[in-house]
């Protein structure tokens, strides 16, 4: 029985393990958790808070040694040009100077605007088409036994591990082969082809822990093997499927040099497009670290939403039936 | 509108030549169109699986599935068109009551269009009494609402076959009498072949055509519910049919010119020739009494064995008490119906109808006789004096 | 009635005249078309040209040299270490990535609210147009005026700036830690997955058992996400092999080659030295070795499946 | 949109400093035609302009750095101007131009052609090199008053103004595997009668004294400790910041130092010129190469070539060629768009010097004057394969020697035999 | 060795003040030390959520749950020292059976080592039958043999309660009481106080030191097997509890000076006050026959209630049956144990003893008087004459 007066319940004690249901334990534990919550966090944000001082310093602080923690002098020039130069690029400029009588001028005239737009329309697309072809081979994949099964796998695997650097040339004539130089149809393919395997796999580790008996009852109900994917596994899977779609579309909103390569500036997505403001003469960090932020938001806030169907989780989370 | 016929059908899981499990072993049955089969036996029997390999969700290792004289092992169970109760429910998780019972019909080129359906949906949960739970997804529901919904899946529609696995398993005797019903008079309206597991005795009995008593994967017996009760194929049928269990003791048998000289511990009795069919040859015999058969002797003379049993224990069930006591020949149980005065510690003397008994090889333990239930007219006393 | 005409799908009839074996293929087939065409065809390039001596800028004057690509892999001075810096790479870079990933993924579950808000900020690593990220890191090792150095010094741990990135012995691990930050994310994504996956009655059952938070996870959590481990596993494999422009931005490979990779060494064929020739020879190579590796990886990933 | 398709002219930009790429990206609109202008990353040239190539997607015109001519013209990216139908216009476009400046856009034998061609017209700017910049306040603090002359004279003054507080390292200069690197060193090298290989017997000569000791004057200043630690992962403008923020007191760099402070946020005082001179480097006391000392080299980094071979973007180049449009690049008063740290190519800009670029260039225009600058000057090295060969010489050359991991005995050794496969399959 | 108090202990899902689903409504038990609590109520009443709350797995929204006068609302599941049988298993689907088995065992610490656990494994497995499945994963098992495992999962332990979940309901009859046999010996053995929820009646009244129905997430009545069907609280009690149905009759009631006058369609008779405990001042009344304690009149008169049946159906129960009927109160069914020779048609005359009337307030549904069952001895007619 209780030897403990204050706590009536330290009967229940018997069981017990210091680290689960020891005051101290608890407390241990907190602190563990909270430095390592801490540390990770440290880690995660330290670099995206560099990023965002950055984008707050002027040229000059941004240069100085050793560097400051925090900007000694709030400095928004970096957006400033961003918007500038995006204002100008787009044909606003005129406008905003009879407007509101602010010239505008600016070495860079990159369309940030036009940027994200183009980027989304290639991330999207890649996305989805990643999606929609890897799901449905992925759950092949997984639940059908066939000849070459193996190999075509491992296909698509090495496939997913080649470095794009190292097909570049051979896509480059592909592409203009095709006549599809300077389209996002191209990213789009080429994206798609990157990052649909890597849906094959991920989609593939969801659906061989999918509870067959749910697929036997949908056949009972009469599905085709169609029916029974679109209606019953597509919904259930929706976690995955909305990790996957995240994967593939950051990889596609990420891609540089296909990008830079195979657009020029006017249809140009936004990593080709912030790295003219990284280089030699030019890397003006507080506009990088503003351009960047800007680009980021917008996705930001798209993943946000998206998580949110993502952590709702599927009634409770279990997948059994 | 089906006549199913199961040929020869054997399942085995994993790998035959080495440690496979054989889960069900050259199965025949036939169920004529429109028939309600109940499979029967103990758990892990092959009843599952059976179900399985009818549905085609299971291919057989061996042997034919038969609707309509058509082999369909290679059909799809898509294309089967039957309909199923899962023993583990197998509910769509992601989709409300209503959406789970609508999905299937919706599968069916039936003509119906969307009021149609939803019709039909509301009218299946209000029979099924889940009727304000449409909107719930499965995981909030309870045990048994969800097999509801299961049952529900199932029956929402006119298929071919019914298949059901333990569809009521769940449900508080209530509703498990309201839904039994339902489903049997579903079924005789429309006619559809049936086959329908079920652990439930009382169940079987009440809504089977015929019944298939599995064991071990192999069919033991297939008949009627009477057949199954009064002439099992075997001792596992007799005591695995029929609660509580049969009492069973040791005897040898002798012949005589008219009759069959029973000798158990502890007391002996003439079998009359006329009673017995079989052909017996073997002095080595198992005797059989159902404890609801036991008569007490100062009541009446039956020509059966007679024996006394000290009452160990009274079980009481409602108004009836199953007893179960020590008599010579051994453990004895005895079923006492109506408003019963028997307490532990009491002697009783216990006796039983010659036609009542049953007989075994106790050997090969086939039936040399079951129980005989016509012949309590013609001349026996009548027996609807039971006593306890 | 035959059973087999019911309910035929437009799929179906669309497709019934392909055989049964072969229709198992048709979802497959336009994920293959599409990797066959964009990627698997490149890469067939890629392997017929590793036979020419070719260069980057005048592509139309090759010149059939049989497999003296491939021997000049084995002859070349910096093959070496470059592999064993490709294996330390993703080695360190994916263990790294996989355990701090885990946690994040962990924490995002159990312990941090918001967790849309919270796996959406994890998620900016990601976002991030990757040079951007490459140059943040970049900037914050640089071993005269970085703020990593700067911390370091303000925080006590170290009296003078350390020379990282301009060091041959240290330059690897920057490149690494900034991959770790980038890849972390993408594992704390599918850990996220895989855990609102599991049956919430499994960890009800173990309670009941009495299983400790820390057995819960231990008997429960970690078993129940094998494949989703074992695929993360392997896309951090994937990325930390892939991955050019964390090692290209930070050193360039450099000093000398102590932080140069494979798909390093084989940009700089192609793109400075324009040995178009060789570089495919390395990255056949590398697509053999890989090739390979997937191959035993399925094996290995079936089997641990055939255990359920 | 690229070369084909369109009925306008494209027109092409590489890199450049934020002023010119502003008034190049507003200022081409003043030509008479229908132009559609881009600006493309300079440090992924190659991969740009060969997958240009390979998509058949050339702009008409492209402003750039000419010492890749060789490479461009490899890839058929590229057109020869002096055909016959521009060859009257292009010698009265020349005229106005410093010679040493059209040299270095005249190559001989390249692709398909024979003779010597001009392929670019010159462009507003040259870069020369090598160069120091230093600062003047902490040149004032030791024995020297006027920038070192001599190999010597560096390290010496080096060593005066390491003893400075606040300098870290008196000597900076860029150590990673970027052209710049070698680009500011070779001249060293030039200085001293050395080069990568001899022309004549194609012969790697980087294990020649010419070269070897060049490298050891790298070799000597990092010994001296004078060079910074973190060197090797320096770029240019991770040099220049040293210097601008007086960790350093000298940095070795181009002659478009000012350029680099441009990006480093630096006050317009010290853009002018102030607190700072860039001066021509050093020279070694005896050079001990075979090959003729030089003292300067120059590249044109922004000549204009041609993508596609048309009348319209020949009237297009040239038209950007005519002094008008160039003035910026002079630093005429009334020019200026802010425009620093460039060698306009603008005879006109050294007869009549500006203030401005006096206080720039003060040092080359007395120079100029003197009739001494341009003698001792050749273009930067320039044939296909240099950059693989400056990589070479960056990571197995001066990475090495800066870390104090090989001398540079051993160094140029080692790099040698690798330079000498270049010259093999590239030039050969 | 615990005493299980529930107090006032309601459980409420979703959002309390906007469409939340009481599963739960101020419940309150109280079980002593060891003994068996049985929870009995239709599908979806709130049986599993009152065990979940009890096992720490769900919290309570109000009220308090205690174990040994200590309240555990705090305590995590875990450190309660609970055994639970889970309604659909949750096995370790990674584990095998024997992983399964001995899982909550080593999270104990019991001083067992790794052959005192595979020891108790094996024992285990034994009592379940299911030790040649020991290597099996669950997804290889049968639905009864997963439940065994679950049910193994619970019972290898030796916690400080049990909590069972229809632990049960998907054995056959002969499992089902082996089982039933083996939970009731190791519960009374070691002391061990249970929970135990079940649809099952004759496996409540079996087992149960106690029952406790439920409708609706509302306590009926907690009493025992007997109190719950003699005495039921109240109309709903009366009818969940039983089978076949209780009949049920209107009827209007007069007082006179020793007796209650009774007056249903088409039959009348006097209930004395001396078998009324309750005060009654109402005149409306429902009257209620349990099936089984109907009488032909032929065969003996008393006092009771008499009126003819028409049978309509006889539905057949092994040696016994239930014979529905058409009379002039209304609907009957009746129970007739042992050998019947009734058959469809036939007219039946029916009677009911006073005592085992059962009496109830018709608008507040409470009972009035319930089945009498120590009367029969004083002087009754002896009951044990059971008829059909
Ligand atoms: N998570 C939930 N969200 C909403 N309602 C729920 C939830 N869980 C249970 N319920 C509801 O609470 C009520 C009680 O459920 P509970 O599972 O306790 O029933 P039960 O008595 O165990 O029934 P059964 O015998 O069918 O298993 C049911 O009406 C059910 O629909
Ligand atoms: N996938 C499988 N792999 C191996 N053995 C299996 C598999 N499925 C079932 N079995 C075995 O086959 C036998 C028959 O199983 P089945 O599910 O048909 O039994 P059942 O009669 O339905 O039993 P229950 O009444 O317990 O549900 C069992 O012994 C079971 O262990
Ligand atoms: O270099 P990374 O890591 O940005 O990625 C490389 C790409 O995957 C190559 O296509
Ligand atoms: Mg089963
Ligand atoms: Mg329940």
């Amino acid at each position: 029985m209780a030897t403990d007066n204050t706590d009536p319940t330290a009967e229940f004690r018997r069981n017990q393990s210091w680290l689960y249901d020891s005051k101290a334990g608890g407390y241990v534990r907190k602190t563990a958790v909270g430095l390592l919550i801490l540390i990770i966090a440290a880690f995660v944000l330290f670099p995206l808070y560099w990023m965002i001082v950055t984008a707050l310093k002027s040229t000059a602080e941004i240069q100085q040694i050793p560097p400051t923690l925090f900007p000694e002098q709030f400095s928004l020039e970096g957006f400033r040009l961003v918007v500038e130069s995006s204002l100008e690029s787009s044909g606003y400029d005129g406008f905003v100077e009879s407007t509101f009588g602010v010239e505008i001028s600016s070495a860079i005239n990159i369309d940030i605007l036009g940027m994200i737009v183009n980027s989304l329309k290639v991330a999207i697309g890649a996305g989805v088409l990643a999606v929609v072809l890897g799901t449905g081979a992925s759950y092949v994949l997984s639940r059908r036994e066939f000849r070459g099964k193996t190999v075509l796998m491992s296909l698509l695997l090495a496939s997913l591990m080649f470095p794009g650097t190292a097909i570049m040339v051979p896509e480059w004539e592909l592409i203009s082969t095709l006549g599809l130089f300077n389209t996002h149809l191209a990213l789009i393919l080429i994206y798609g082809a990157m990052t649909a395997p890597f849906v094959v796999w991920l989609m593939k580790g969801f659906f061989d822990d999918f509870p067959d008996s749910i697929v036997e009852a949908s056949r009972i109900d009469q599905c085709t093997s169609f029916e029974t994917f679109w209606y019953v596994i597509v919904p259930m899977a929706r976690n995955s499927l909305i990790a996957s779609f995240i994967f593939a579309f950051l990889l596609a909103w990420n891609e540089l040099v296909f990008a830079l390569t195979l657009l020029d500036n006017q249809n140009s997505t936004v990593p080709p497009g912030l790295l003219t403001f990284v280089q030699g003469f030019n890397t003006q960090w507080n506009v990088v670290a503003a351009a960047s932020i800007i680009v980021s938001v917008p996705v930001l806030i798209g993943l946000a939403y998206i998580q949110r169907y993502f952590v709702q989780g599927l009634t409770g989370g279990a997948i059994k039936g | 509108m089906t006549h199913l016929e199961l040929d020869g059908v054997t399942k085995i899981f994993g790998d035959p030549n080495k440690d496979g499990v054989v889960a069900v072993n050259d199965l025949d049955i036939d169920v004529p169109d429109g028939d309600f089969l109940v499979l029967l036996g103990p758990s892990g029997c092959g009843k599952t699986t059976t179900l399985r390999m009818i549905g085609g969700l299971e291919e057989p290792s061996e042997g034919e599935v038969r609707f309509d004289d058509t082999v369909v092992n290679d059909v799809k169970a898509r294309n089967r068109d039957i309909a199923m109760v899962f023993q583990d429910f197998a509910l769509y998780p992601h989709m409300t009551v209503s959406e789970n019972l609508g999905f299937g019909l919706r599968r069916e080129d039936n003509g119906m269009d969307d009021d149609d359906i939803e019709a039909r949906v509301t009218e299946t949960a209000e029979m099924l009494e889940i009727e304000s739970l449409l909107n719930n997804k499965p995981a909030q529901l309870s045990g048994g609402q969800k097999q509801r919904v299961a049952l529900g899946r199932a029956i929402i529609r006119e298929p071919r076959l019914f298949l059901f696995d333990e569809p009521l398993a769940n449900l508080d005797a209530q509703l498990r009498k309201t839904m039994r019903t339902e489903i049997d008079e579903l079924q005789s309206e429309v006619g559809i072949t049936s086959a329908y597991v079920t652990h439930n005795q009382e169940e079987a009995m009440t809504i089977a055509d015929k019944i298939a008593v599995l064991d071990a994967g192999e069919l033991q017996q297939l008949g009627t519910p009477d057949q199954v009760f009064n002439e099992p194929a075997n001792l596992f049928v007799a005591q695995f049919v029929g609660s509580p269990d049969m009492n069973l003791f040791d005897a040898t048998l002798t012949e005589t010119a008219d009759a069959y000289g029973i000798e158990m511990d502890g007391a002996s009795f003439d079998l009359p020739k006329r009673l017995v069919d079989a052909e017996i040859t073997t002095d080595e015999v198992l005797v059989g009494f159902r404890p609801q058969d036991f008569y007490q002797t100062r009541r009446r003379a039956l020509d059966g064995p007679e024996f006394d049993a000290d009452v160990r224990v009274v079980e009481p069930v409602g108004t009836e008490a199953v007893v179960h006591g020590d008599s010579a020949p051994g453990d004895v149980t005895a079923k006492v119906g109506g408003f019963h005065d028997i307490s532990s510690g009491e002697r009783l003397s216990l006796t039983i109808a010659p036609e009542h008994v049953y007989l075994f090889d106790a050997e090969t333990e086939e039936l040399l006789k079951g129980r005989l239930v016509a012949e309590h007219a013609d001349g026996q006393a009548s027996p609807d004096e039971v006593e306890a | 009635m035959s059973y087999v005409d019911q309910a035929q799908s437009s799929y179906e009839s669309a497709t019934s005249r392909i055989p049964e074996s072969l229709r198992v293929y048709l979802p497959i087939l336009p994920v293959m078309a599409l990797v066959g065409v964009f990627i698997l065809y490149p890469i067939a390039q890629a392997i017929y040209s590793s036979f020419f001596r070719k260069s980057l800028l005048s592509p139309g004057e090759a010149e059939f040299v049989g497999a003296a690509n491939y021997a000049e892999i084995w002859s070349n001075p910096d093959i070496h270490q470059v592999l064993w810096n490709t294996a330390i790479w993703v080695t360190v870079g994916s263990v790294a990535a996989i355990i701090l990933g885990f946690l994040m993924g962990w924490l995002l579950h159990e312990k941090l609210p918001y967790t849309s808000v919270a796996s959406a900020i994890v998620l900016i690593p990601w976002v991030l147009p990757r040079v951007v990220g490459a140059s943040i890191w970049r900037f914050m090792f640089n071993g005269s005026q970085g703020v990593v150095n700067e911390l370091l010094v303000s925080a006590g741990l170290i009296d003078d700036y350390i020379v990282m990135l301009g060091s041959t012995e240290l330059s690897l691990w920057p490149p690494i830690v900034g991959m770790i930050w980038r890849l972390a994310p993408l594992f704390a994504l599918l850990t996220l997955t895989s855990l609102q996956g599991i049956d919430e009655h499994l960890f009800e059952a173990a309670r009941m058992d009495g299983a400790t938070p820390w057995e819960r996870f231990r008997y429960i959590t970690i078993p129940m996400m094998r494949y989703n481990l074992a695929i993360g596993f392997l896309l951090m494999l994937i990325y930390n092999i892939r991955n050019f422009s964390m090692v290209w931005v930070m050193t360039k490979g450099g000093p000398g080659v102590s932080s140069s990779t494979l798909p390093v060494m084989i940009y700089r064929s192609a793109f400075i030295d324009f040995e178009v020739g060789f570089a495919s020879a390395l990255s056949v190579l590398l697509f053999v070795v890989l090739l390979v590796f997937s191959y035993y990886y399925i094996k290995f990933y079936d089997k641990m499946r055939g255990g359920l | 949109t690229g070369g084909n398709g369109s009925s306008g002219l494209d027109f092409w930009l590489f890199g450049g400093i934020p002023a010119e790429r502003e008034y190049i990206s507003s200022h081409y609109q003043e030509y008479d035609g229908d132009v559609s202008y881009q600006h493309q990353e300079w440090g992924q040239k190659y991969q740009i302009i060969a997958s240009a190539a390979a998509n058949q997607n050339l702009p008409d015109v492209m402003a750039g750095q000419c010492q890749q001519i060789p490479d461009y013209v490899g890839a058929q990216a590229i057109q020869p101007l002096d055909q016959d139908d521009y060859q009257d216009q292009l010698d009265e476009l020349n005229s106005n131009f410093i010679q040493a400046n059209i040299d270095t856009l005249m190559y001989e034998g390249l692709g398909d052609t024979s003779g010597e061609r001009q392929w670019a017209l010159p462009g507003g700017y040259a870069d020369l090199g090598p160069f120091v910049d230093i600062r003047t306040d902490y040149l004032e603090q030791t024995s020297f008053d006027e920038p070192p002359r001599t190999w010597p004279e560096l390290i010496q003054l080096g060593q005066e103004m390491q003893e400075i507080d606040g300098v870290s390292a008196a000597i900076t200069a860029p150590g990673t595997d970027f052209g710049l690197t070698t680009g500011y060193f070779i001249g060293f090298v030039y200085a001293n009668g050395g080069r990568y290989f001899d022309p004549e017997t194609m012969e790697a000569t980087v294990d020649q004294p010419g070269f070897v000791d060049a490298v050891r004057l790298y070799q000597d200043i990092a010994e001296a400790g004078l060079f910074p630690d973190s060197m090797a992962e320096n770029n240019h403008i991770a040099a220049g910041r040293l210097l601008r923020e007086g960790e350093s007191g000298i940095l070795i760099t181009y002659s478009h130092a000012n350029a680099i402070y441009q990006t480093t946020g630096a006050p317009q005082p010290w853009l002018d010129g102030e607190g700072h001179t860039v001066t021509r480097a050093p020279l070694p006391q005896n050079p001990s190469g075979n090959f003729e000392p030089q003292d300067l080299l120059m590249q044109n980094a922004q000549g204009f070539m041609m993508g596609n071979d048309t009348q319209d973007a020949f009237d297009f180049a040239s038209w950007w060629n005519e002094p008008e449009q160039l003035a910026p690049w002079t630093y005429s008063a009334d020019a200026d768009v802010g425009i620093r740290g460039r060698v306009p190519t603008l005879q006109s800009a050294f007869e009549e010097p500006s203030d401005l670029f006096r206080s720039q260039f003060g040092d080359l225009i007395t120079l100029y004057e003197n009739d001494d600058l341009f003698n001792r000057t050749s273009r930067f090295p320039s044939f296909s394969g240099l950059a693989s060969i400056q990589s070479i010489i960056n990571t197995q050359v001066i990475q090495p020697v800066v870390l104090g991991e090989a001398t540079a005995e051993e160094a140029c050794a080692n790099a040698n035999s690798e330079v000498q496969s270049v010259v093999d399959e590239e030039i050969a």
